[in-house]
């Protein structure tokens, strides 16, 4: 049994099948990550490994307990963290505070969610905005401080949805740097991106989804190759030219 | 989360219990006017203001708390004073299963829902003749007599507890989930929130501070009925305070509940005899001008009002 | 028997008047996304003009509601314009400042009448206020049933705008994708103004249909917003159909609870419904728990 | 035709884009290319007019589009095909289609751009009373399409139509493209499905992270290395 397992998951939206009986585990410790054009159902998955759309078929099972049917914030007080593609941040609280926010799920006292979220704030390396209220960070910032967020609550396993969508091509190589740093301290990522670039330069494996269902799945290298992974991005043509 | 001294806080308070014994009559029942309001806008403020569960019901805490009071003295005969224990506590007995019912509903219909809670207990108060009186209300008789000194001092303690109990919640853990349930309920349940009971953590001291507004006002007026208790417009008022100091600010529903309050009394003391209730149009007036150009109070806008003056550009932190 | 068949007919014939109230709440629902909490507030200032055109001119109220629909149509467009739609981007701690302003006019035009007319109880009487008609054993108000008549006429006059009209079919194309309909060369601010409008003038006539049946005083709004979001709810939001179906539903229940359980509580009736539908059917209440 | 002059467009206070140049002349496919996230949406949008560039302006066919509210873009004759379909879904196919003629030029023709969207597309005459939420995905796209042709524009402005189609789909999609292009609507095409796309165009643009990377004729393209890199990262 893995680390996270997702069971022949399935989710609907009226006729349109979002997820598609998708079938994985991840193993701990390493960075995963999920590829597929646009609509292709990456965030859906995400969405319903934290309930947030409840699967219509199929179990997740984290630790070896099945949380299918578990509550967003119980998931999360179970150790799996989450940041969101289109940011959310607590806009009028400051980046401080809203780690803050994330770090009171594992303790009750002000002061010493104040001292995790510092921690958490300076592995970030958000010290010079940590007064800044969240709504005046620039995007990737933003991105950060949810990251941040995530990991003040302790996360084993933390969904990074998109984390590289809409930053410049130095802010991506920064945003790199940090996600390898979440999983030398032993934290499981799960990666959903568009930005190949991001994607392969740090993930163990990679799964590939197009219409919610797995196409293929490998290596970073492999899946740069693959012919469905080139097919489903670029078209038939690029495949045959190989 | 306010940065403020205890400076001014600590000379409003001397002034608060220092001034009071050397003024008349009316300007003592003004001042118990402004705490109670003090009370009841920052307790609204709690639930509205940092947990953003805009309430367009909460006059029906006041009015429970109130008749928690009458009642006991209606048909028990007990001092209405032990109002200031049964009062709250009966508001917060009847809030907690309005919360779990309401808290599913989102936005603009939980606004609505609630103000369709408020006219559904002030109907059962008016009809449930046996339990309430009905119609006629509850009359008791004052203790101090037409005494207002203890009065006030009673409510100045009931203001500074309420003000006391939010100040402590919003430097713990319950104040920051509550504004992070504000700002983004959805991202608040991603960082592991329980949204719906921290909710109902807001509205259990939000329904006690109003109960406990409501008991005391039971005392002081000493007549009762579910029509002065329940309406609308008291609702309406917290609302007005708390979005004329500032929702989501420390001091901004006491500064709003203090300027309605002395503002009423002088449009009441000049308009009123002229033209009866147009002092209720003035505010629904005002109302409606703070909503569209200072959505965030007083407190909220702070920068907005001084550039104003000062003719100032807007500065902005961050960018690019 | 016949007192239960008198009660259905009874509450189906006000169903059909609380509709077209509904209808006008559901379409400003449905296409600028709020919930009007003046509405009936400003159904009450539609029945005090027809009160007004009444003692003083001696108007019916079903000629007055001519004038009474385009004056409060000239209101809900000015107010959406001009108040309404300035806050909706500005950037605010509490989140519903739409909902609240309204509220605030709502409360505004409360008081403006309450300095006019006072806070005394009106009442219309029409020659044929207390006519009835008898089937069996059962009596039907007149008044009652040529109001549900006008009602419905307004209902389908309604559905034949919004279905046959490319003014109506914008509207409904504003409510169900804006971005979309902003594609097509809708005006977004006109056609929410012009909705907010036709919103309110269907109050209007809902206000002047209730008018012989009603005392009229300055508070007596409050309850019929209330009504008006709870047909919306169990008819489903930005449906005539959905309203229509949902009014005389609700006004048949709160009929049966004035008779069968007692009069004082009839407006309990309404919000009893409403719980039990939030308890028992959240998924048809979806789109209302999760915007 | 269309002419973007060096916009910067911002989302609050992120940019989105940066520097952005281009030009669609009568009678062309022109497309926008690029992965997501690129800005080829935004782009759309600014020239619709539901985004304002903050530097920059943008031409069409003389006149400066940068002042005008959204909804007048349809009445100078740009239709907009939008990303997701953005169909109306509780109003019939034949709804939309009337929906996409509001504004008096194409109201006058309405019959007739109706029988060509029916010509073009017959399973839509099929489906005409139908709710259009409950088409396919196919279908609906179609819609799209054919409610951009009831606009009778002159520019038509195709937002990923072939986004979530089956390959073969896909195929029938471009050859409407193709088709409408040659019954006189200029095409504005942004695009996922690299191939096709650049089959299809005239010229195109690629999109990287807000900023034009590589432009040139379709065919040239099809075969440039730095395509491959842009999208997988290689």
């Amino acid at each position: 049994m893995a680390y996270l397992d997702i069971n022949h998951v399935v989710r609907k939206f009226g006729g349109l099948v979002a997820v598609n009986d998708i079938t994985v585990g991840l193993e701990q410790g390493e960075i995963f990550g999920l590829i597929g054009p646009n609509g292709s159902g990456k965030t859906t998955l995400f969405n319903t490994i934290n309930n947030y759309y409840p699967a219509n078929s199929g179990e997740i099972i984290f630790k070896g307990i099945p949380i299918t049917r578990m509550s967003t914030h119980e998931i999360c007080r179970l150790g799996i963290g989450r940041t969101f593609q289109v940011v959310k941040p607590l806009k009028r609280m400051t980046v401080l505070e809203n780690v803050m926010a994330g770090a009171f799920l594992r303790t009750n006292s002000a002061t010493k969610a104040r001292d995790k979220a510092l921690e958490i704030v300076d592995f970030c390396e958000l010290m010079q905005r940590k007064d800044m209220p969240a709504k005046s960070l620039p995007i990737a910032d933003k991105k950060r401080m949810e990251i941040a967020r995530s990991l003040a609550g302790d996360p084993e396993l933390i969904l990074l949805d998109e984390t590289a969508a809409g930053l410049n091509l130095k802010e991506i190589d920064a945003a790199m740097v940090i996600v390898k740093k979440i999983r030398d301290k032993g934290i499981t990522c799960f990666v959903v991106e568009h930005v190949m670039k991001f994607l392969m330069g740090i993930s163990d494996r990679v799964m590939c989804i197009n219409f919610g269902a797995e196409i293929a799945r490998g290596t970073p290298k492999e899946m740069s190759r693959h012919p469905e992974v080139i097919k489903a991005y670029l078209g038939e043509e690029y495949v045959k030219g190989k | 989360m306010a940065k403020k001294s205890w400076f001014l806080p600590a000379i409003l308070g001397i002034v608060a219990i220092a001034l009071p014994p050397f003024l008349g009559g009316y300007f003592q029942h003004i001042l118990i006017l402004v705490m109670m309001w003090v009370a009841m806008a920052t307790g609204w403020n709690l639930l509205g203001g940092y947990c953003g569960q805009a309430s367009l019901g909460s006059a029906a805490f006041f009015g429970l708390g109130a008749y928690g009071a009458g009642m006991l003295y209606l048909h028990w005969g007990i001092s209405p004073w032990w109002g200031v224990i049964a009062g709250p506590l009966l508001a917060i007995v009847v809030a907690i299963p309005i919360g779990l019912v309401t808290f599913r509903l989102r936005g603009g219909y939980f606004v609505l829902s609630m103000l369709a809670v408020c006219e559904t207990i002030r109907i059962i108060f008016l009809n449930w003749v046996e339990m309430s009186a009905g119609p006629l209300g509850i009359v008791i008789e004052r203790t101090w007599g037409m005494e207002k000194l203890p009065y006030y001092y009673m409510v100045l303690a009931i203001a500074a507890l309420s003000l006391y109990v939010v100040y402590r919640l919003m430097k713990s853990k319950f104040g920051y989930y509550f504004v992070s349930i504000r700002e983004d309920q959805d991202a608040a349940e991603g960082l592991g929130i329980p949204s719906t009971k921290y909710k109902m953590y807001a509205l259990i001291p939000c329904a006690g501070i109003i109960g406990l507004a409501g008991a005391f006002y039971m005392n002081y007026m000493a007549f009762i009925e579910p029509n002065t208790v329940f309406p609308l417009i008291i609702s309406a008022t917290m609302i007005l305070s708390v979005m004329l100091g500032g929702p989501g600010t420390f001091w901004g529903p006491a500064l709003g509940a203090t300027i309605f309050v002395l503002l009423s009394e002088l449009l009441r003391a000049f308009a009123g005899p002229v033209i009866g209730t147009i002092h209720y149009l003035i505010f629904a007036l005002i109302l409606v001008l703070v909503i569209m150009f200072l959505p965030n109070g007083i407190a909220g806008e702070g920068d907005k009002i001084k550039r104003l003056f000062r003719g100032k550009k807007p500065v902005y932190v961050g960018g690019e | 028997m016949a007192l239960f068949g008198q009660t259905i007919i009874c509450g189906f014939l006000m169903g059909g008047v609380y509709a077209v109230i509904a209808i006008g709440m559901t379409l400003i629902l449905g296409v600028m996304k709020i919930i009007n909490i003046g509405h009936g507030h400003l159904m009450m200032v539609a029945m005090y003009v027809c009160f007004a055109l009444f003692t003083s001119l001696g108007l019916h109220p079903y000629i007055a509601m001519f004038v009474a629909m385009p004056c409060l149509f000239g209101i809900g467009y000015l107010l959406q314009r001009y108040s309404i739609h300035r806050v909706r981007f500005v950037d605010t701690i509490l989140p519903q400042t739409q909902v609240l302003l309204t509220l605030a006019i709502g409360l505004v035009f409360v008081e403006i009448i309450r300095v006019i007319f006072k806070s005394d109880f009106r009442s219309v009487y029409t020659p044929f206020s207390s006519k009835c008609l008898y089937i069996g054993d059962m009596s039907i108000s007149l008044p009652q049933l040529i109001s549900f008549g006008i009602a419905m006429a307004f209902v389908a006059g309604l559905h034949i705008l919004l279905t046959r009209t490319d003014f109506g079919r914008s509207i409904r194309a504003t409510a169900q994708d804006l971005d979309a309909a902003k594609y097509m060369g809708v005006d977004a601010l006109r056609v929410s103004s012009l909705t907010f409008g036709l919103g309110m003038a269907l109050a209007a006539a809902g206000g002047a249909l209730l008018l012989p049946i009603f005392y009229l005083f300055p508070d007596i709004g409050v309850p019929f917003t209330i009504k008006a979001l709870i047909i919306t709810i169990l008819g489903g939001a930005g449906s005539t159909v959905g309203a229509l179906s949902g009014g005389l539903v609700f006004g048949m229940a709160e009929s049966l609870g004035a008779v069968y359980w007692a009069p004082g509580y009839k407006d309990v009736v309404g919000f009893v419904i409403f719980l039990l539908v939030l308890l028992f059917m959240p998924g048809g209440l979806k789109t209302v728990i999760k915007r | 035709m269309l002419k973007v002059n060096n916009i910067d467009v911002y989302y609050g206070d992120v940019q989105a884009l940066w520097d952005i140049s281009f030009e669609v002349k009568e009678g062309e496919i022109v497309a926008l290319l690029g992965s997501n996230g690129a800005g080829k949406t935004t782009t759309l949008n600014t020239i619709s007019g539901l985004l304002r560039p903050r530097k920059g302006n943008i031409e069409f066919l003389g006149q400066e589009l940068t002042k005008l509210p959204a909804h007048k873009m349809a009445s100078l004759g740009i239709a907009h095909v939008p990303e997701a379909r953005k169909l109306f879904p509780e109003m019939t196919v034949k709804e939309n289609l009337l929906m996409g003629s509001l504004m008096p030029e194409a109201k006058a023709r309405r019959e007739e751009s109706m029988e060509r969207v029916f010509t073009i597309f017959p399973i839509l005459k099929e489906r005409a009373w139908q709710a259009a939420g409950t088409l396919s995905g196919g279908e609906s796209q179609m819609l799209a399409v054919g409610r951009g042709i009831m606009a009778c524009p002159k520019l038509m402005m195709m937002d990923e139509p072939s986004l979530g189609l089956a390959p073969f789909l896909v195929d029938e999609e471009f050859k409407v493209i193709e088709r409408i292009n040659r019954e006189g609507i200029t095409i504005l095409l942004v695009e996922q499905n690299v191939a096709h796309a650049l089959k299809a165009c005239t010229r195109a643009y690629v999109l990287e992270i807000g900023r034009i990377t590589l432009q040139g004729k379709g065919e040239k393209l099809l075969h440039d290395k730095h395509i491959e890199e842009a999208y997988l990262g290689i």
